[in-house]
């Protein structure tokens, strides 16, 4: 027995009249598909390229800068020696403060919008609203904090203003991620429920969140690290330039990681002899996002893994 | 016994819809305040001398308010990102929904997603330290704190945002399709091309818009890395001064409802108009590609 | 004719949207009878079915006109409590839906959202249930295992335990079976045959000798009506209607 | 207790040490310093958001009508002198410029360094932002209030200008004396070098005092630490950052 | 046995991962007619009939032993070019998948695809296509209009349409009526009539019925495995087998 190779396939052998191109043509649509699937590969590849090239950078430039003084000590001398004690602890302070905020609102406001609010008018406009208020630029977030909080509330410069800040800030990403998770929890164990003579709020509170809380919390993990990264809203509101002992209260002005490689990069006092704690810097900054991240996205595979 | 729970059905429907109207309330106060402190600008200069005048000096005396070179600026700096990312990000989507194995998707996604989580900060701080000097010694341009790398660094800003919604744009195309296409004798690379990209096309569109409304929103990356002169650029590699980069540089020194503080708001207004229209954009086109959706049932 | 009604539907139209999905359907179910819905896909089986136990009021767009009578009274007054209605009439769903909690956990669930706190009766309660649905045998050494653990057909059984928890009047059943292998479907068709001695049962299949086997009475839905409905035996043998024999000898569907 | 230092960036290394040392003798209170410019300091005097407000430059009259109106009395410290220095990539040959050289670069009329006996090289035009005192210095003594060309490239500190300047052969820019370093190249202008000595002797045409503005007469910790900056040690601290002391 | 083998498997095995699909498949199908593969839900014969044009190489995890031989040639083998097979195998899906484009793109789609360019053929391939799957009156004056706006058994037409334009040999068909109302349903059977005077034919289907209306030839599957194959008239009036028996007469499934 022959194999059917390319000749028996072709079309004098096939029975189809002549309308079909000859051989030829595939030969060239196969290497067009190879040189073309060579630029969706390479385009991929520059993503990663990219993100090495970040890293590597960082981390080759940065690594000798971290030490434990470096963690645990605040700056010295001008900012020109010391650590990012400070830092670190007031873009965890903004951080946590910010889903404080924002998980209770945007936790809620997905549940209604996903499991008591009907489709309607007044609904589209507030997605709408929603998806707008993700689209909001972040310095324009700044603004308005500057504006509502600091001035017109009163707190000035704080923690408190710049927490309230990125909680507005992070709201859309919660409430995403929320609905997200609560859109995967399957209609029937809410039909299940409520056909067992539940009301709705026992449905919800009983069957759907406890299987939608994993993917909640992989948001709220993603949204303090979006909250951690943001210079931009904590620049007015919250953060300054040296203030090297912990905050005592909520209305003091906190030192940010984000914020201090900023100053260091474009405003320090000696630029280029701080080059090293700028870079050390941005390596915790990373890693402490960075490792945010992975482990949300780690743990949201495994998550998807077990729904299957 | 059932009134009662009835009540608190009630009551706790309520509650909800009263944090969801907080989360649009935001939305409204962001924008009551933005033009309530940006508005008074015009008491001073009329629309068209700030939106249309050539001269950014606020704090002269006379001063000039006239922002059309921060608004070229932001521009350019975003078509030219978009130019970068867009071929990036769907090619990257592409790939990721087509062509990669589960495997190999399985960790370009998660690069993806981390290069979308990186600090805006730091993507500024890598252009300022290390493209900025690179692109001096390589073009022999004077200035490496341009429109270009401001551009470049935005891009990869936006790749992300592109590269994921435009993923689960193509994802999301029936794989029915696929399998038609196929089975009528078509490459992988012509199902792609003629049955899966326009199929997802609107998703795409939806992607590319955000994608853009990001960038021209990003406020990190252009402080650092545009130069932060005003005026009109001349080639890519002028610096240039974006509107983001403008609010955030000056805000610190304008004085509470002063001239140039209004003046600052109202830059805020005009950037927030541009989100805005993207996001409506967007919004359109994913309402009109839902609607198509369900008609094909 | 001894038995009485226990539930009828009475000149019951149902809408989603500007679509009609039922008309005027008049349809009685008789006390500890078992009534099979049958009809080609999309004729409107389920969508009657969740009149039954105004399931469809979660779907916005909807809208019902008619009545639906429970012991002669009308489940859509406007005094009635859903919640109340819905822990009289069981529901059984096409795919098994055990929540992700314990086998224990998921019957005891709907003694627990009425407000049974009382330890030892929701332990005999889950006991009774689970012997009813002709399971505890299989897991009374594992109840306190995930209930996803289980086969498909023990999980069907297992969300027909959790209906009989909070012991139901009525019994509703969306092709219970249609998920489950040959075997499984066999064990529920014995179960339906035990527990038609205390419920009423009404069950959609798309197997016409599934039908057959477990009904007394069945009733044919055509594009949103009913066409005809009668003594199971006479359906199968001697139906009035010509579109229903052709359903039933496969003509189309 | 807490005080608060803000504004300009040329008084800002000295306002550090300052700080620095005062929490050594006053462990009781915590000292914040922001940079940003002198815009950004009186502003935050006239907004009441800093206890201190650094400045390069003297109030605007303005900027003493709008504090008046929100009840606020910003009273000025001199605290030490300074001179701004033009500055160039250290590869650059120019030596000198004259006052009116530089005053035709920052126009933008002069657009390579061959025009002032350079290489034939464009000129990058290097300013500060618009909070700058600095910048406002500049604007007085040498562009007699002629304005910079749109296309300079600006930078927020005088950090940051020294920060542009090293990585750009064609730089021209100017910074406070304290920032000097061996990565840019000084330029005397007119001839004359700027440095203490000529700063103090007049000769030097560019100069100007530092100021630390308060919200009315200080008291409590503000005051003692105003008082710390014209002690002995205080003053060591300004000297120490490159600025000139008052005594 | 008039009319030669058109396809062949040879003892064909098929695996998903870890999963065995298809256990040692002997399979022959004859020219100009049609084969109907039966056997209830997940035995296998989507599987087997996806194998018939390697549409199951897209599933990255699956694998293939044993042969199957079209005109006597393995299309397994490494020489062959699959997109060249698939043109040669028709296929028509569960449900109607009309690409979002005109009616008249989706019908010319597969011979643009394979570089046809000269627009008088194309037209004319279109006509002929759309008249052969009886659609062309319908049509015929909407060919630029969105193919998405026809109902359910034109779309299912105009698929088969788009199939037959690039005059395949061999039409796989898997449940092609199984989404569509009765009417448009008996208009598939009886396009299946006509096209089987040209093409060899395998139509999945889970309604006998069908089966014996349409089939010249009917295969029996059951978990993976061919359990019984004989021409259609004896198999639904004189199986061999028990399951058969049991799967005909719906005793399960
Ligand atoms: N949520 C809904 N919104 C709009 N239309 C619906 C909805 N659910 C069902 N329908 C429509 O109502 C009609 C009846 O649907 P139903 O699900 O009751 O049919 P069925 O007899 O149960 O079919 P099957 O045997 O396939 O389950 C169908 O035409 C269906 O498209
Ligand atoms: N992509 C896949 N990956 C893993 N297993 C699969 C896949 N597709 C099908 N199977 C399994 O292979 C077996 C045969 O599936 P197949 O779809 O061929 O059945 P079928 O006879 O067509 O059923 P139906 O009548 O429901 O369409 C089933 O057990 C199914 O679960
Ligand atoms: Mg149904
Ligand atoms: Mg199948
Ligand atoms: O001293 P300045 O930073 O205001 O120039």
């Amino acid at each position: 027995m022959k194999d059917l190779s390319e000749e028996s396939l072709s079309d004098e052998n096939g029975g189809i009249k002549g309308i079909f191109e000859k051989g030829a043509g595939l030969g060239g649509r196969r290497r067009m598909q190879a040189l073309w699937f060579g630029f969706f590969r390479g385009a991929a590849l520059i993503n990663g390229f990219a993100l090495g090239l970040i890293l590597f950078f960082m981390f080759s430039r940065g690594w000798q800068a971290i030490s434990w003084e470096f963690l645990t000590q605040p700056p010295r001398d001008s900012m020109t020696a010391g650590g990012i004690f400070p830092c670190i602890i007031g873009t965890l302070g903004l951080a946590l403060g910010a889903i404080a905020v924002a998980l209770p609102i945007g936790v809620a406001s997905a549940i209604y919008l996903n499991e008591y609010a009907s489709s309607g008018k007044i609904m589209r406009i507030i997605r709408l609203g929603i998806s707008n208020l993700a689209g909001v630029p972040s310095v324009v977030f700044g603004l308005f904090g500057l504006a509502f909080f600091c001035i017109i509330l009163g707190m000035g410069v704080s923690l408190a203003a710049g927490a309230l800040t990125l909680g507005a800030m992070t709201l859309p990403v919660i409430i995403g991620a929320t609905e997200e998770a609560l859109k995967s929890v399957p209609d029937t164990y809410r039909e299940a429920s409520l056909g067992l003579g539940a009301t709705r709020w026992q449905t919800i509170w009983r069957v759907v969140l406890p299987s939608a809380l994993p993917g909640i919390l992989t948001g709220a993990i993603l949204g303090i690290s979006r909250a951690a990264g943001e210079t931009a809203p904590i620049m007015f509101t919250a953060a300054v330039f040296f203030t090297p002992k912990i905050p005592s209260s909520i209305m003091d002005e906190v030192m940010a990681l984000p914020y201090h490689i900023y100053v260091l990069a474009t405003a320090g006092t000696s630029i280029e002899q701080t080059r090293p704690l700028q870079y050390g810097t941005a390596l915790v900054l990373i890693a402490l996002v960075l490792g945010m991240n992975l482990v949300a996205i780690i743990y949201r595979s495994k998550l998807r893994k077990k729904m299957r | 016994m059932a009134v009662l729970r009835n009540r608190t059905e009630k009551a706790i429907h309520w509650l909800f819809l009263g944090i969801a109207t907080v989360s649009i309330g935001i939305l409204v106060l962001i924008m009551f305040f933005l033009f309530h402190e940006g508005l008074p600008i015009f008491k001073t200069v009329t629309v068209q001398e700030f939106v249309l005048g050539h001269y950014w000096y606020p704090t002269d005396d006379p001063s000039d308010f006239g922002i059309l070179p921060l608004i070229v600026a932001s521009l350019f700096v975003t078509l030219l990102s978009a130019m970068i990312s867009i071929p990036l990000g769907v090619m990257t989507a592409v790939y990721l929904s087509e062509i990669a194995s589960r495997k190999v998707a399985e960790i370009v996604k998660p690069v993806v997603e981390l290069l979308a989580a990186l600090p805006s900060v730091v993507i500024g701080f890598f252009g300022m330290v290390l493209v900025g000097p690179f692109l001096q010694k390589t073009f022999g341009i004077p200035i490496g704190l341009n429109l270009f790398n401001a551009s470049l660094m935005l891009a990869f800003m936006s790749v992300p945002t592109i590269c994921s919604i435009a993923e689960d744009a193509l994802y999301s195309v029936p794989d029915s399709l696929r399998e038609a296409s196929l089975a009528l004798g078509a490459t992988e690379l012509e199902t792609i091309v003629k049955v899966i990209v326009p199929a997802g096309l609107s998703g795409i569109s939806t992607a590319i818009i955000l994608g853009m409304s990001r960038a021209i929103g990003e406020t990190m990356v252009v402080l650092m890395v545009a130069g932060g002169a005003a005026m009109l650029p001349g080639s890519i590699f002028d610096p240039v001064r974006p509107m983001p980069a403008s609010i955030a540089s000056e805000m610190a020194e304008a004085p509470f409802r002063g001239e140039h503080y209004h003046a600052l708001f109202a830059i805020g207004i005009v950037l927030f108009l541009f989100t805005m229209a993207f996001n409506l954009v967007a919004d359109q086109i994913a309402q009109r590609y839902r609607q198509s959706g369900e008609a094909s049932l | 004719m001894e038995k009485k009604w226990k539930m009828q539907a009475k000149g019951l139209n149902f809408y989603y949207g500007n679509f009609q999905a039922l008309y005027d359907i008049d349809l009685g179910f008789r006390e500890r009878d078992v009534t099979a819905l049958i009809g080609p896909s999309g004729c409107g089986k389920s969508t009657f079915l969740r009149c039954l136990n105004r399931m469809n009021d979660l779907i916005p767009i909807s809208r019902v006109k008619g009545e639906v009578l429970l012991d002669d009274n009308n489940i859509y007054a406007p005094s009635v409590d859903v919640v109340r209605l819905r822990r009289k009439i069981g529901m059984v769903f096409q795919k098994p839906n055990p929540f992700p909690k314990t086998i224990f956990e998921n019957v005891a669930y709907g003694l627990r959202v009425n407000g049974v706190r009382d330890k030892n009766i929701i332990a005999g309660q889950v006991e009774k249930s689970l012997r009813q649905a002709a399971l505890w045998e299989e897991v009374k050494d594992r109840l306190h295992e995930s209930a996803l653990g289980m086969s498909g057909g023990q999980q069907q059984r297992l969300c027909i335990a959790r209906a009989l928890a909070v012991e139901p009047e009525v019994l509703l059943m969306d092709e219970p079976a249609s998920a489950l292998d040959p075997l499984a479907t066999q064990k529920i068709e014995e179960l339906i045959h035990e527990l038609k001695r205390f419920y009423s049962i009404i069950i959609v299949t798309h197997n016409m000798q599934q039908a057959a086997r477990v009904s007394d009475t069945t009733a044919f839905f055509y594009m949103g009506r009913i066409i005809e409905v009668d003594e199971t035996d006479t359906i199968f043998t001697n139906p009035k209607n010509k579109q229903t024999e052709e359903y039933i000898t496969g003509r189309f569907g | 207790e807490r005080l608060s230092i803000n504004g300009s960036t040329t008084v800002l290394p000295a306002a550090q040490k300052l700080a620095e040392a005062f929490m050594k003798v006053r462990p009781d209170v915590t000292v914040s310093v922001a940079g940003g410019g002198s815009g950004n300091g009186i502003k935050a005097i006239v907004d009441g958001t800093t206890h201190v407000g650094n400045s390069s430059r003297f109030i605007r009259n303005s900027e003493v009508r709008m504090a008046v109106e929100k009840d606020t009395y910003p009273v000025p410290f001199r605290i030490g002198l300074d001179c701004i220095v033009p500055v160039v990539h250290p590869d650059n040959p120019v030596k000198d410029l004259s006052l009116d050289q530089l005053r035709d670069m920052y126009t933008g009329k002069i657009r390579n360094w061959k025009e002032v006996g350079g290489r034939d090289m464009r000129v990058v035009v290097i300013s500060r932002d618009s909070s700058s005192g600095t910048f406002e210095s500049w604007g007085d003594l040498v562009m007699n209030k002629q304005r910079v060309v749109p296309s300079a490239l600006t930078v927020p500190s005088n950090g940051g200008l020294v920060q542009a300047v090293t990585t750009t052969p064609g730089a021209i820019g100017y910074i406070a004396l304290g920032y000097v370093n061996k990565d840019v190249k000084m330029v005397s202008v007119d001839g004359v070098m700027g440095s203490e000595e000529n700063t103090i002797s007049g000769r030097y045409p560019i100069s100007r005092p530092l100021f630390m503005f308060t919200r009315g007469w200080p008291e409590g910790v503000t005051l003692d630490f105003i008082n710390f900056v014209f002690s002995k040690k205080g003053q060591e601290e300004v000297k120490a950052s490159g600025s000139i002391p008052v005594y």
